[in-house]
């Protein structure tokens, strides 16, 4: 049975609440009443029910298996989080309420910019971007500002040619323009490459790290100090922080400003796509440039400084990443999860994670290639060498995973590998399931040596869709439903 | 620690399976001087749940939740009464534990559900095609006029002073590295004549309607004016459920339509995670920020949908993406879209009538109260109000008597004697009773 | 992949939480302190996260397909009631906390005493009892203590052989002998049959009205003057309430006690098999003998009396169902439900189930075989006679739902039909849905006829199992894990 | 009415096709005098959302939770901390919306969690195997009873005075119809000697441990005096944590263990729904009431499970039945289920040690008041202090500063002097100081 859409299901007459009749009069409306109709369908809240329940089963979910995708982290989700998250005191609290009436709200924001600060080795943190790639562009902000501040022209972003599409991204949208540093043969940053490209031009040079290779840049000492050197900024993406939280404070690394994906390393949930949470850390030479709001310690109490003007002696706010103060709904899941794990926690789960990822890389690497030698962080990088004139591409071969009841790995990610399947574990799976996990893995790769391909082609065919025409859709986008005539 | 599965037994089998002696060895590639012990970092250790929750309870306690008091807060987050199914379902662990649904073929939950969330946003805006939703309201209304200079190659963005201060900040904070931003004075209770701003260096005008004093618009001289130049006009409206009440901005001429979804489906939340809308004409499509639904047929014959147009996109295109935005507010939209199913055509216009109607009968008490007048000549569930003293003064001395009045001008940065007060359904007679007779006592 | 057992997943030293180390002494525990494990296994908390949703994924629900189960009344449970039953008021009060600290409490159960007295027209209504044989029980403890009151002996019930196996079960748990009243070929009550088995030893007549073959005794005026004339109890199965609550008042059909169930006509959930909840509504003959506890109104508030020494001046509680005072828990979603539907949404909601059955009936009819004419009340009821020849049981053919995405419908039962099918699609369906379930059975009785039968035989194929060996759990029951040695 | 999906069109259509003209046309089998109209019930109009809500809360606000306030009561039901994924977990559309597992090729989740269930309760009672719950454990006490004449073909059940008060009375409500109950009398702080009343009539001993005033109590001389007169000993269990600490009774010779499961995975729900356990001897297995779930293979040869031995069951078994049961306590059991897995073998021994020492130390404390003296010499997690005026009284005042002191003893009937007290993992060092100050105040 095909779910529906609620436009097909929906009629005129029904409807899933219940309130009173009431009148309007068009007085104080302006003369802008509303007068055609919208075009909802009516439904009754079992109807309502029905469908999403429905719909949610086509999902594949960490709750339901284990979810390798690269790059994501994808670690359990505690439902304590999501309870506490629901308090009255947090859900119901208006972001303009009288400050006295939400002090609550903002010590558990000083708290959570402790953990943050703590755990980074940095001084400051900025709460309010909203994810992973606007707290990139809050650090690129920052830098930019505390350039214009020493009166500097710089116009170039240096960025390794392995970063996330974010990082060029946000680097072209802070009106800078992108210049790739070249990687090495054992995929990290070449540094000939980036000392050709360093110079006076240079605003900051923005690196992951673990980079998204899944290896530690073992130079960093070296290229912080050539980019401090040049006068430069150095912004670390934090999207791999789960990998070395605990065990390793960029601070120590000479970092200058990293953005913190709290729905990563700290498990607030994906939600099928976000919301996300990105507060970014910074260096005590950016701290003045932060952008609004800001938190202030006082006797009494804490401020929120909402306004350039009432901003403390020294600081000059950049501006706004947004409107109020952040994703508090995030903040509190957070925090949950920092105290449940305490710095032992986080420390043993960056642990645990790596020994997954490297378990996953030894016990797979006499039947599948990896490009790279060494220990790898918390994710571990496969690519399709061993795939040569099979016939199986690594498309094929990760939809096939499906069929097998498990989510894909990462796909032609990073970019500096040949047909790269990246594949993070987290340290959320039992060894049981790490195992189940490889063992079929080696089973899939072991038929497509000996020659057994046919279930790799247009796989999957077990799931609720087989390959979707990706083309057909981009060709003649259909965006919304419209009523058959 | 009850989330780590592993033992010392599996992490011990673990490591000499990979071959190394310990899991410092794992960590070789990070120099020495940057390996902090546990001792290295000043925090406590694991809690169990009933510590957890009794410390971030506390929390809780010490803020004022709007459910607990007579509450009449708004300018741009508004409580709203969320159906209880909306909070069950958000939390199927199919939604909420899901990725972005990269793969398709095991995520058509989540891509159902976007193209109808699409497919509504569109149908409120009175827009024809609508994005899978942005972070929030402001970062929207920044990433439409952006999108306004891409569009028409030119670098000026007009912005209304009725346009909520905080939004003005954050468009301000991107675009000013884009082009030149025109911010207009605001003009409380009034419509600003931004015509003769309008000029062929114009890309777009961004007006809020209602906007941030509450005041409702019209729109059509706007666009009329701006499309006559070869401008844009952006429309942003913060309590989308004026659009049961009003006519939409894109019956107005809207070229773009920006939101906050916040009002449906979710709550107040100390101002995240919100959700914001982005609809625009469909000519402007392959210029949008953000990801798409788009509806396929899989390689049976049987429709399905997928992310699309996503060489839009920073995944894809890098330093030529259209914008840096990679997480969307894919649970927010989810709860934004349950609600709006809920409601339907008519519980939908019903809720807006019901708002209208509870902030006319606030706002005609309020009315009579010697020394207040109500500034707002049309609104739809928020409008302002003129008083004698500070407005912050006089809302810090009613949330003393168990009030909380509305949101003091002032603290936007306008007049200090302006107080933006918001009525919904979930005000009872007994909260504006409660209102009115602590104002009058203040006053 | 098949989901393990907890104790093939768990292992030693792992655990889902988290606790402070703590000593224990020996002196407090009258030495008899545990010394051997207990044989739990040992799992975190992803795992039990993942295992137990994973099994849910096997489960059928009302939330995801319409759920035909005759006699059951599987409607749609709103979210509503279980936020409301979470209220801490509610969820974390003790039983025996100071009647001054719940008083919240004895005014909702006082509240939904009212719904339900007036509802059924009768004049009290004792809550404790946990379910609906547990209701039919206290309803015939009742009557039993009210017999022994007038000094009577009376040791027969008398019961239709359509009746629920839980009738003469609790009459015969009650000490009662059970004698059997014969159907019509109507399937009604024989009259006949009645008026011969009656007499001055009898008891009670037990009656589920509507009956179980979803059909009103029209009799009922008359079945309960010659019950009452010949000095007897009328009992009434509520278990069917949902045809008539809002437009009929059992006490207007002369009544003497009817247990209600909460998880049927009042939507508690039915949570894979309970709880449930099952006042019963009692005549005022009856009401001096209702079970404690009593609620009294007092001035100044509720007062809950626990022990028969403080009941009323004239009432003689038989006794005690449970320790306690009922199921709170389910009170609070009933009268969430009650205050949701209204009166009026109440009486609409018997209207919709009883269209919604005959419409099914109605539409079902000339391809399936009807046992009996005339209007159904909110289920509708098919026997076998079509199937004859065809090699397709009722059981096959109800299995070969499943495979076509439905819960079966209640087969086999009630007795007094051969290979019976009873449907009860509740008033939660839509029309559509009702459509493309009729769609779907006629499609079925088409293939039938047609001679294809294949796909009926040994059905269901695409469900998580085929069909289980019933007979071999009986045989030699495995009732718990026992490790492989 | 928002649950109701059929419209006045809908309707029309469907008795269109019934062929009639109204739907009283369906009723018309029920006579005219009780046909009774809208207007015959005194009942409100349909309300929305918002207004159930607020009157429902209304109802939860003037109740003291036991979370609000340093709280002791036990005596039957005790407040434990539910990890939040057990009602996460049970709140699952599959969980909480499905019927009794019947048809078991699509019920599988609940029959493998009720199998788990059954396991779980046979490893904690120490018995051979368990049933998939009853209602509660009060009545399954009295089931306990029944089965025991029925196995041992006796009319005499005896129950100990230890046992709590409303246990006793509902077993004696069911029971007296089939035997005679004996009842010792109660004697705090004190296992009475039984003995002397077992004879060759008895079909059972009950006895509960610890018992209604927290006394733990040697079960094994009872347990060879039983069986030496062919008697079985049923063994109650009001706190199942115990059961972490405590040689379980299956070990000290129980014949049927029966429990009250509330402490795990369920609330205290001012006293349901709850969970009964009932664990027996496998010889006893055919003689037992109530569900079970049974392992065995489906057509292709895989494990699954089904509910067995029905033809106990009264669905079958009619009047012949050895319950009327029909409704087990399956979600309940299910929340149970879940929490004991999160606990497992380490967290559960973990939790009773930490209640164990929670309540030493609050009995020492206790004991130090002039005036109060703990009576209890062994317990877990409750025991009885003897005050020197009304325990009723005492618990009132305490009520009135805040403090919920425990179930005065009075109130099952007991002596007026004496005070059941629990505590638990759930509380504080600051909640048993704030008691000891309160009593030392009213005392």
């Amino acid at each position: 049975h095909e779910e529906p859409l609620i436009f097909e299901l929906g009629r005129d007459g029904k409807c899933g609440v219940d309130f009173p009749d009431v009148k309007v009069g068009d007085t104080h409306l302006g003369g802008l009443r509303r007068k055609g109709k919208i075009g909802l369908p009516g439904l009754s809240e079992p109807e309502v029910v029905r469908h999403y329940v429905r719909l949610s089963r086509n999902n594949y979910s960490i709750d339901a298996g284990l979810y390798p995708l690269g790059s994501c982290t994808m670690k359990h989700n505690p439902r304590l989080n999501e309870k506490l998250a629901r308090l009255p005191g947090f859900a119901d609290l208006h972001p303009l309420a009288p400050q006295s009436a939400a002090q609550g709200a903002l010590a558990l924001m000083s708290e959570l910019a402790r953990w943050l600060t703590t755990m980074t080795g940095m001084p400051a943190v900025t709460m309010s971007p909203k994810a992973g790639a606007h707290g990139e562009l809050c650090g690129i902000l920052t830098i930019r500002a505390a350039i214009e501040a020493k009166g500097e022209k710089r116009t170039r972003v240096l960025i390794p040619e392995s970063a996330h599409g974010t990082n060029p991204a946000t680097a072209a949208f802070a009106g800078f323009t992108v210049d790739e540093v070249k990687a090495t043969p054992e995929g990290r940053v070449d540094m000939d490459s980036l000392r050709s490209k360093i110079g006076p031009d240079v605003a900051a040079f923005m690196l992951t790290n673990p980079n998204t290779c899944g290896l530690f840049e073992r130079d960093i000492v070296e290229i912080a100090k050539l980019i401090h050197e040049a006068g430069a900024y150095f912004y670390a993406d934090g999207a791999n922080f789960n990998a070395i939280a605990g065990r390793v404070k960029p601070g120590d690394l000479g970092v200058d400003a990293m953005h913190i994906n709290l729905h990563k390393t700290f498990s607030t949930p994906h939600g099928g796509g976000g919301p996300g949470a990105g507060p970014v850390v910074l260096s005590e030479r950016l701290r003045p440039f932060a952008p609004l709001p800001l938190l202030v310690l006082e006797k009494g109490g804490i401020r929120l400084i909402e306004d350039r003007d009432s901003a403390p002696e020294g600081y000059k706010p950049f501006g706004r990443m947004a409107a109020f103060h952040g994703q508090m709904g995030m903040f509190v899941r957070a925090l949950s999860y920092m105290l449940s794990h305490g710095g032992n926690g986080i420390r043993q789960a960056s642990e645990d994670a790596v020994l997954a990822a490297n378990y996953v890389l030894a016990s797979l690497k006499d039947v599948m290639s990896a490009p790279f030698e060494g220990p790898c962080m918390h994710e571990a990088l496969f690519d399709d060498t061993w795939l040569h004139d099979t016939g199986v591409t690594t498309l094929d071969f990760a939809k096939a995973m499906i069929d097998e009841g498990y989510h894909p790995m990462t796909m032609y990610f990073p970019l500096v590998v040949h047909g790269a399947m990246l594949i993070e574990p987290t340290e959320s799976e039992s060894k049981e399931s790490l195992d189940r996990f490889i063992a079929v893995l080696r089973g899939m790769a072991e038929e497509v040596k000996a020659g057994k391909t046919e279930r790799f082609e247009g796989a999957p065919r077990l799931a609720p869709r087989r390959r979707l025409d990706e083309t057909a859709a981009s060709r003649k986008p259909v965006l919304k439903y419209q009523a058959a005539e | 620690m009850r989330y780590l599965p592993l033992t010392a037994d599996d992490r011990a089998a673990m490591l000499a399976k990979i071959g190394v002696k310990d899991v410092d060895a794992l960590f070789r590639d990070v120099p020495k001087s940057a390996q902090a012990p546990r001792e290295a970092f000043d925090l406590p250790d694991a809690k169990g749940e009933i510590e957890v929750e009794r410390i971030l309870s506390r929390f809780a306690a010490r803020n004022v939740a709007a459910s607990d008091v007579p509450f009449f807060c708004g300018a741009g987050a508004y409580k709203h009464h969320v159906p209880a199914t909306v909070d069950h379902l958000i939390q199927r662990s199919e939604f909420l534990t899901s990725y972005t649904p990269y793969q398709p073929e095991i995520s058509q939950g989540t891509l159902q559900a976007l193209f109808e969330f699409q497919t509504q946003v569109a149908a409120l805006t009175g827009m024809e095609v609508a994005n899978a939703s942005l972070y929030d309201g402001s970062t929207a209304t920044a990433e439409a006029v952006l999108m306004a200079m891409r569009v028409t190659k030119r670098p000026k963005a007009i912005l209304s002073g009725g346009l909520h201060k905080q939004y003005i900040e954050t468009v301000e904070t991107v675009a000013n590295l884009h082009g030149v931003i025109k911010r207009a004075m605001a003009s409380p209770g009034r419509a600003e004549d931004l015509l003769p701003l309008i000029d062929d260096q114009t890309a777009c005008v961004v007006v809020q309607s209602p906007d941030v004093f509450g005041l409702i618009r019209d729109l059509k001289p706007l666009a009329d004016a701006a499309h006559a130049k070869g401008a844009l006009l952006v429309v942003v409206v913060t309590e989308v459920v004026s659009l049961g009440l009003i006519t939409p901005p894109g019956e107005q001429g809207a070229d773009i339509v920006v939101a906050e979804g916040q009002s449906l489906g979710n709550g107040l939340n100390f101002g995240g995670p919100y959700v914001g809308l982005f609809a625009v004409r469909e000519k402007f499509i392959r210029q949008m920020p953000g990801r798409l639904a788009g509806q396929t047929v899989d390689a049976d014959g049987r429709r399905g949908f997928v992310l699309t147009l996503s060489t839009r996109e920073q995944h894809i295109r890098r330093d030529k993406a259209t914008s840096n935005i990679c997480t969307n507010s894919g649970l927010c939209a989810l709860a934004f879209s349950i609600h709006l199913s809920l409601l339907g055509e008519e519980g939908f216009t019903k809720l807006a009538a019901i708002n209208h109607s509870r902030a006319v009968e606030l706002a005609d008490k309020l009315n009579a109260i010697p020394g207040v007048s109500v500034i707002t000549p049309a609104f739809f569930n928020e409008f302002t109000i003129k008083l004698p003293r500070s407005a912050a003064e006089v809302v810090e001395e009613l949330a003393m008597k168990g009030v909380l009045a509305g949101v003091p001008a002032s603290r936007l940065g306008y007049a200090d004697d302006l107080l933006i007060v918001a009525a919904t359904e979930t005000n009872t007679d007994e909260d504006i009773a409660a209102f009115v007779k602590a104002l009058e006592e203040v006053l």
